[in-house]
């Protein structure tokens, strides 16, 4: 099994999550965070106190899947979060050991 | 030379007429529209500072110190209420031993003739209001004025420090500019002829030079200017603006003691300076920064109100326009760069928007009751003159609070200690200094 | 006896005078200074429910229940303003078949001559006010007072359930103890001689009785006492506490029904007496606890608002001293400590602020007419025999507060069920029955 | 026909009265009594917009964007002000040339005779009270008036462009439509004899009216209708919604202009109608939807509010009762269905709210003027008649309104852009267009 | 070491805590996330706009633990967090390279 | 590649962030978390109601970077966020399977 986080802008959530969907996927965690990157931040300014903010508003997604369906995954996700401009984010994958429903005491691939 | 002037509108004129020397005149009758009014403005003060300036304030703090600064205007409310009653009345407005002229103690300071507000019973007066109208609509000024000092050494300061400031700088600061200014013929100020209707001279002058110092004195915030300091909830500085526009119809509507035409006309010249500071400000950081900012907007409005409050009993419309573009960029060069330029850290600008707001306001107030519309200088003073007069009260005002702030809080800092530690400062005061957070979201 | 006492200041005597007994004497004649201030009145203890109470409220309890208690609030707000306008202030305020010391179903309950406003023109009075603003005002004392008991079952009640005891509780307790209390020489309170000037029996102690008793009967919150359940948002608890303050000048000074000394007198020992409160809350807290809360002082000052109340039309200065410090120190105590010791949960405190400062008030009302500036009892009542009187009320208040409240929950909890389910308290009020979130960060 | 009505209570009636042809009878005294309730109505309706409105819209918008729409209130107050002095209140109320029946260019718009009020001294009076005092009220009416349209484009308009548009609506929609209906004889649509105490009609239905053509020009928010767009903060809009309630009694009964039985009358029917309006639309959400919503509740207040205002001078209880219920459901499902039907993005409900609201209280008050309660319509004046008058007025407004709002956003929308592009819109409009972010958690 | 990430019901928090305390466990690191997955969300409605939230607030906690230890820590946490219901949550399992105290610098098993 | 997850303190983030940067690190994703451990919490008290909150605010940073970095990344992050108090925090660090950017599709090292 691997886990898959992924990094995306906040408002690509919905179709991220749909995509998802629509490959299978039935269990998401995901997280608020801040991304600190080659995008560029904003800047903030009061009372004439100027500041770059240079972390954005980013999405993290959590997807523990079973190991043939990474690749969908990734091209789900892939699919919905591209927009080509700089700060799409990233994907990375990470193998997982165990995983279980809490509910049933299943585990691994049947507690997906 | 004043004392006959029918243009001289400082609030405590009926007082002074009806309370003393014009005792023997026709017997002042109540009225209830005035007295309506009275209450009303009175309320609308206090709801000045509370929600008004303590949201004003708490909504520029870091979220870590919101409520410190909530919990210091609501004790100030409540401390400065007490002492009100106990000796702060008397000490203002007590005219004992007062006469046009006559230089003496009770130039300076009232007595302790009303201490504990004595003598004043249920149908006592002051011109055609309650005299205990008159006492807590005054109370409201001594309240909010203080208040303002908060902004300066907000995110640092102790809480017993602050208590203990405050109760000195009321005592030995507010009370005497008070009866200087406002308490009538034979008063410092009030006989050298400066015209503050509503308080230019004796809140915010008074509170800016105080925060001044407050600020040297602390010093800054860890981190300051380097780590951003962004205004933890916008929304809470808004409505507190908003709540401070509103309820400032109170203060120089209020400050004619009447439900009249001079109260009228204090609204009409305050809504118009304060929109008129307002869309100054918003223009001056739209061309120099690139952007209008909400804050930017509600902060030229509070400049606008603090400007026209000397003058809203004697300018015109066109002069508040005048008066409110003044201060809009005025402040806006005083809160943005000068503190820069000197480094020191005002946290949420007492000075720039109150100090620097009330000088121009003071100084424009002279101008504008003469010509633009303004109801008129007394008969033989110049505007020239009258400018002067603003001028050395102003220095006058800036100089005893600024020194005596001075003094009163290098005395606290050797006795009980001015500042916060450096790990209280870092968690924050709400959770050091009062075990409580602001949000449990 | 009592008819005849000048001191005797409840809003109704005006109503009284003109409206029935005195209406042989000269004609009365409308006034608008009293009307001015009797309309912003109005207007200031609307604003103490909503959003004033609604935001002390809603700040206290977790974010997931926040709007449920809006919700409850802003409902009440408009179900007992239809109530009223069809039979509400009629029976609470129809004078019909009531003579000074005659007992009868009108010493009880008034009739229903006035349901939907009967008989009401553009141009009838009460005292010197239009009668539409002396229905209003009243109708605001009707609102905020089933809104207070809102707090002690927060965070767990349907709110259908809500909806049917308002109703039924405002019918059955609240209209008869206001009859009693205020509508003049022949109501069973009113003859008693009680002095309740803006209602610390007929708000206060009623309500916090009734809160006593919910808190009771419908149970502690899920988690209660073990799990933390701090504030969501005490700057919402902190604008509400502030905006209480400022309403309260309505309530009561507003009592006065007029703009004169009476209601300028109410207003000075309102403030007074708060500030102590809250002082002494603050400072009970921080040598209890070790630390000064914001919270703590807030509520204090609350505290000090009940407190004050019924004597605000009789007390001096000194008496509200006394008041303040007194409502301050033992209302912390009972909210911190007595139902701790007893384990209800009543979520926001509304016995130890509202019961416990109504009948410290209630009782030092007696005291301080008398005595400490006060404005005296009426001709041959001793302040021990007055305070005799108030103690009666007090305890008539909450037998018969506490009984009903008792009788209409158990009722309907047997029909319609008073309490959340399990699963819908876990969620959260908001959502499980608005379907909605308070916030959407 | 209605100049002799004697229920003819539109607020100018007495500018009319003592301004121009009435001059020759006795002279005019102030009277402190009506002088004190109009400054308060005046800050009253202030706060109405800020903090009020802009609250109530400000929550109810997403996070990013909650600064852009308090920005936007923020301004419009400040720069409607400026213009008002400059001319609003010239064009709007001078009445120079006009007489009863005549038609000419007076009938649609005044002079420039008191620009930069030109004449106005502390000592001038409309009526009873201060000329000043009358021009600061009436602004603040000039002032929500475009603040309302704010919440038909939110989340998607340029700063410019809205200070573009509000500057030309003002001056080519308000300023003729206030004039029409209120600055006296001689007046279009007071010579046709619109009933319209306190502006369903120039204000409710005008803001309505360019809010539904500013929605349609301006297209719908990128993700509308299928992005889910909660708003982000209830506990805001619950303030702003209480606010609304609680300023109203100045917008409604300060259009009495003093403090008289008409103003008590007026501040009891608004109550009632709100009451009824928020318990209808919550009882249709939940017979509709199977959960009432606290969203819900304050947007039937504030129908009701709408609805009440024209008929707020004429009204009884009764019809109070009426009024508030039909608004209540009508706009419920005009908020709920009709914006859903058409496809437009009316982002907070203006045309659903303000116009429809306006239109059932426009109807209404021509039917309850005459019966359930009401003052009475002109001699010789139907029902029927009455009702036909009122629609006439209505159709007018939308129209004048609609084709002058449609006219003015085509020419913005080719010259300066009405819109920010879809970068700053996905971004958020505060950081886009103001460098802010509203909350720093 | 494993790294143990668990996501639970938010008002389960207190309880699995506790029952990690009392195993000895000293430091968990909890962030509150967003779960899609069987568990059906709410619904909101504003103003007749009624839509379907299909998340639901959940609290991941992570604890690393020597791999002795991972048991026991997963028997605590089921223990605790398991109310039988859909939306009880999951426990992930992954390996954990090292681990350093920034305190002191102590690595790995010390370092818990 | 390697995953390098830090908890910190939270007044910490700017210095740890520059540290960062001067090493070359261009990217880092942020997360506000709780963390229970051994430093003490505080104490709230509400009306009487006093009780211990056990957790404190933290910060938990996430790097993805080439095995070779990953001393220098520690180093960093150590040298910045250490104050010598209890609570600076802890450094994970486990292994990183793939890394994707989704703007251009490059992966691993390439991606980060
Ligand atoms: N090395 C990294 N480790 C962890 N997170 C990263 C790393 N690099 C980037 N990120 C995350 O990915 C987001 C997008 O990265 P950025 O460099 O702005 O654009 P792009 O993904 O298009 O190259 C960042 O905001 C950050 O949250
Ligand atoms: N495949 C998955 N990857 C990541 N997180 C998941 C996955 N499946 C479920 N989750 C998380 O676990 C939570 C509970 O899952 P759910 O399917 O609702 O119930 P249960 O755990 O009882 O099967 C979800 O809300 C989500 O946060
Ligand atoms: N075993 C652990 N698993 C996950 N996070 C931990 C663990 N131990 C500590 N932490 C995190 O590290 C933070 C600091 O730990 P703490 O024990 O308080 O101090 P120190 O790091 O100085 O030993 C904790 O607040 C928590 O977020």
């Amino acid at each position: 099994m691997k886990m898959v986080t992924a990094i995306i802008k906040p408002y690509k959530l919905d179709e991220v999550r749909t995509a998802l969907a629509e490959i299978g996927v039935q269990g998401v965690t995901v997280t608020e965070v801040k991304g600190f990157g080659r995008q560029k931040g904003h800047t903030e300014l009061y009372r004439g106190a100027e500041y770059v903010v240079d972390f954005l508003p980013k999405v993290r997604l959590e997807i523990a899947v079973v190991d043939e369906r990474v690749d969908a995954v990734i091209d789900a996700i892939t699919g919905a979060a591209r927009t080509g401009k700089i700060g799409d984010g990233k994907i990375f994958v990470t193998s997982l050991g165990n995983v279980l429903r809490i509910r049933t005491g299943e585990m691994d691939a049947e507690a997906l | 030379m004043t004392s006959t002037a029918p243009r001289r509108l400082a609030p405590p004129l009926l007082l002074f007429l009806t309370g003393t020397a014009a005792r023997a005149a026709d017997a002042p009758a109540p009225d209830s529209g005035d007295t309506a009014w009275m209450i009303v403005a009175t309320a609308l003060v206090l709801l000045m500072t509370i929600p008004g300036l303590s949201l004003f304030y708490a909504g520029m703090v870091r979220m870590k110190n919101a409520l410190s600064v909530l919990m210091q205007c609501f004790a100030i409310t409540a401390l400065v209420s007490v002492l009100w009653l106990a000796y702060g009345y008397s000490l203002a407005f007590d005219t004992t031993g007062m006469a046009a002229g006559e230089f003496g103690r009770a130039s300076i300071i009232g007595g302790f003739s009303k201490a504990f507000m004595a003598g004043m019973r249920v149908d006592s007066l002051v011109g055609t209001i309650p005299e205990s109208v008159f006492a807590t609509f005054q109370l409201t000024f001594a309240i909010i004025t203080p208040a303002l000092i908060v902004g300066a050494f907000a995110e640092r300061m102790k809480f017993t420090a602050l208590l203990a400031f405050v109760a000195s700088w009321f005592t030995l600061v507010y009370l005497p500019i008070t009866h200087m200014v406002w308490s009538g013929a034979g008063a410092l100020l009030w006989d050298l002829g400066v015209l503050d209707f509503a308080g230019g001279t004796v809140v915010h002058i008074n509170a800016g030079s105080a925060g001044l110092v407050a600020a040297v004195v602390l010093g800054r915030r860890l981190g300051y200017p380097g780590t951003a300091m962004p205004p933890h909830s916008l929304a809470l500085t808004v409505i507190g603006a908003s709540l401070l526009w509103v309820g400032w119809f109170g203060f120089n509507a209020g400050s004619a003691v009447a439900a009249n035409g001079t109260a009228g006309m204090a609204m009409l010249v305050t809504q118009m300076a304060t929109a008129a500071a307002a869309l100054a400000w918003m223009s001056t950081e739209w061309a120099v920064h690139g952007k209008p900012s909400v804050l930017g907007i509600v902060t030229g409005a509070v400049a606008g109100l603090v400007a026209i409050t000397p003058a809203s009993g004697t300018a015109g419309p066109a002069g508040a326009l005048l008066i409110g573009v003044a201060a809009g960029v005025l402040c806006f060069f005083a809160a943005a760069r000068l503190k820069r330029a000197f480094g020191y850290d005002d946290s949420l600008d007492v000075f720039g928007v109150h100090a620097v707001g009330g000088i121009v306001g003071a100084l424009l107030t002279g101008v504008c009751a003469g010509t633009l519309g303004g109801v008129g200088l007394p008969e033989g003073v110049s505007i020239g003159r009258q400018v002067l007069v603003q001028a050395a009260s102003v220095l006058f005002t800036l100089a005893w609070s600024g020194l005596l702030s001075f003094g009163i809080l290098k005395l606290l800092d050797r006795t009980i200690g001015l500042r916060v530690t450096r790990e209280q400062e870092l968690e924050g005061l709400d959770l050091a200094l009062h075990d409580e957070r602001a949000y449990d979201h």
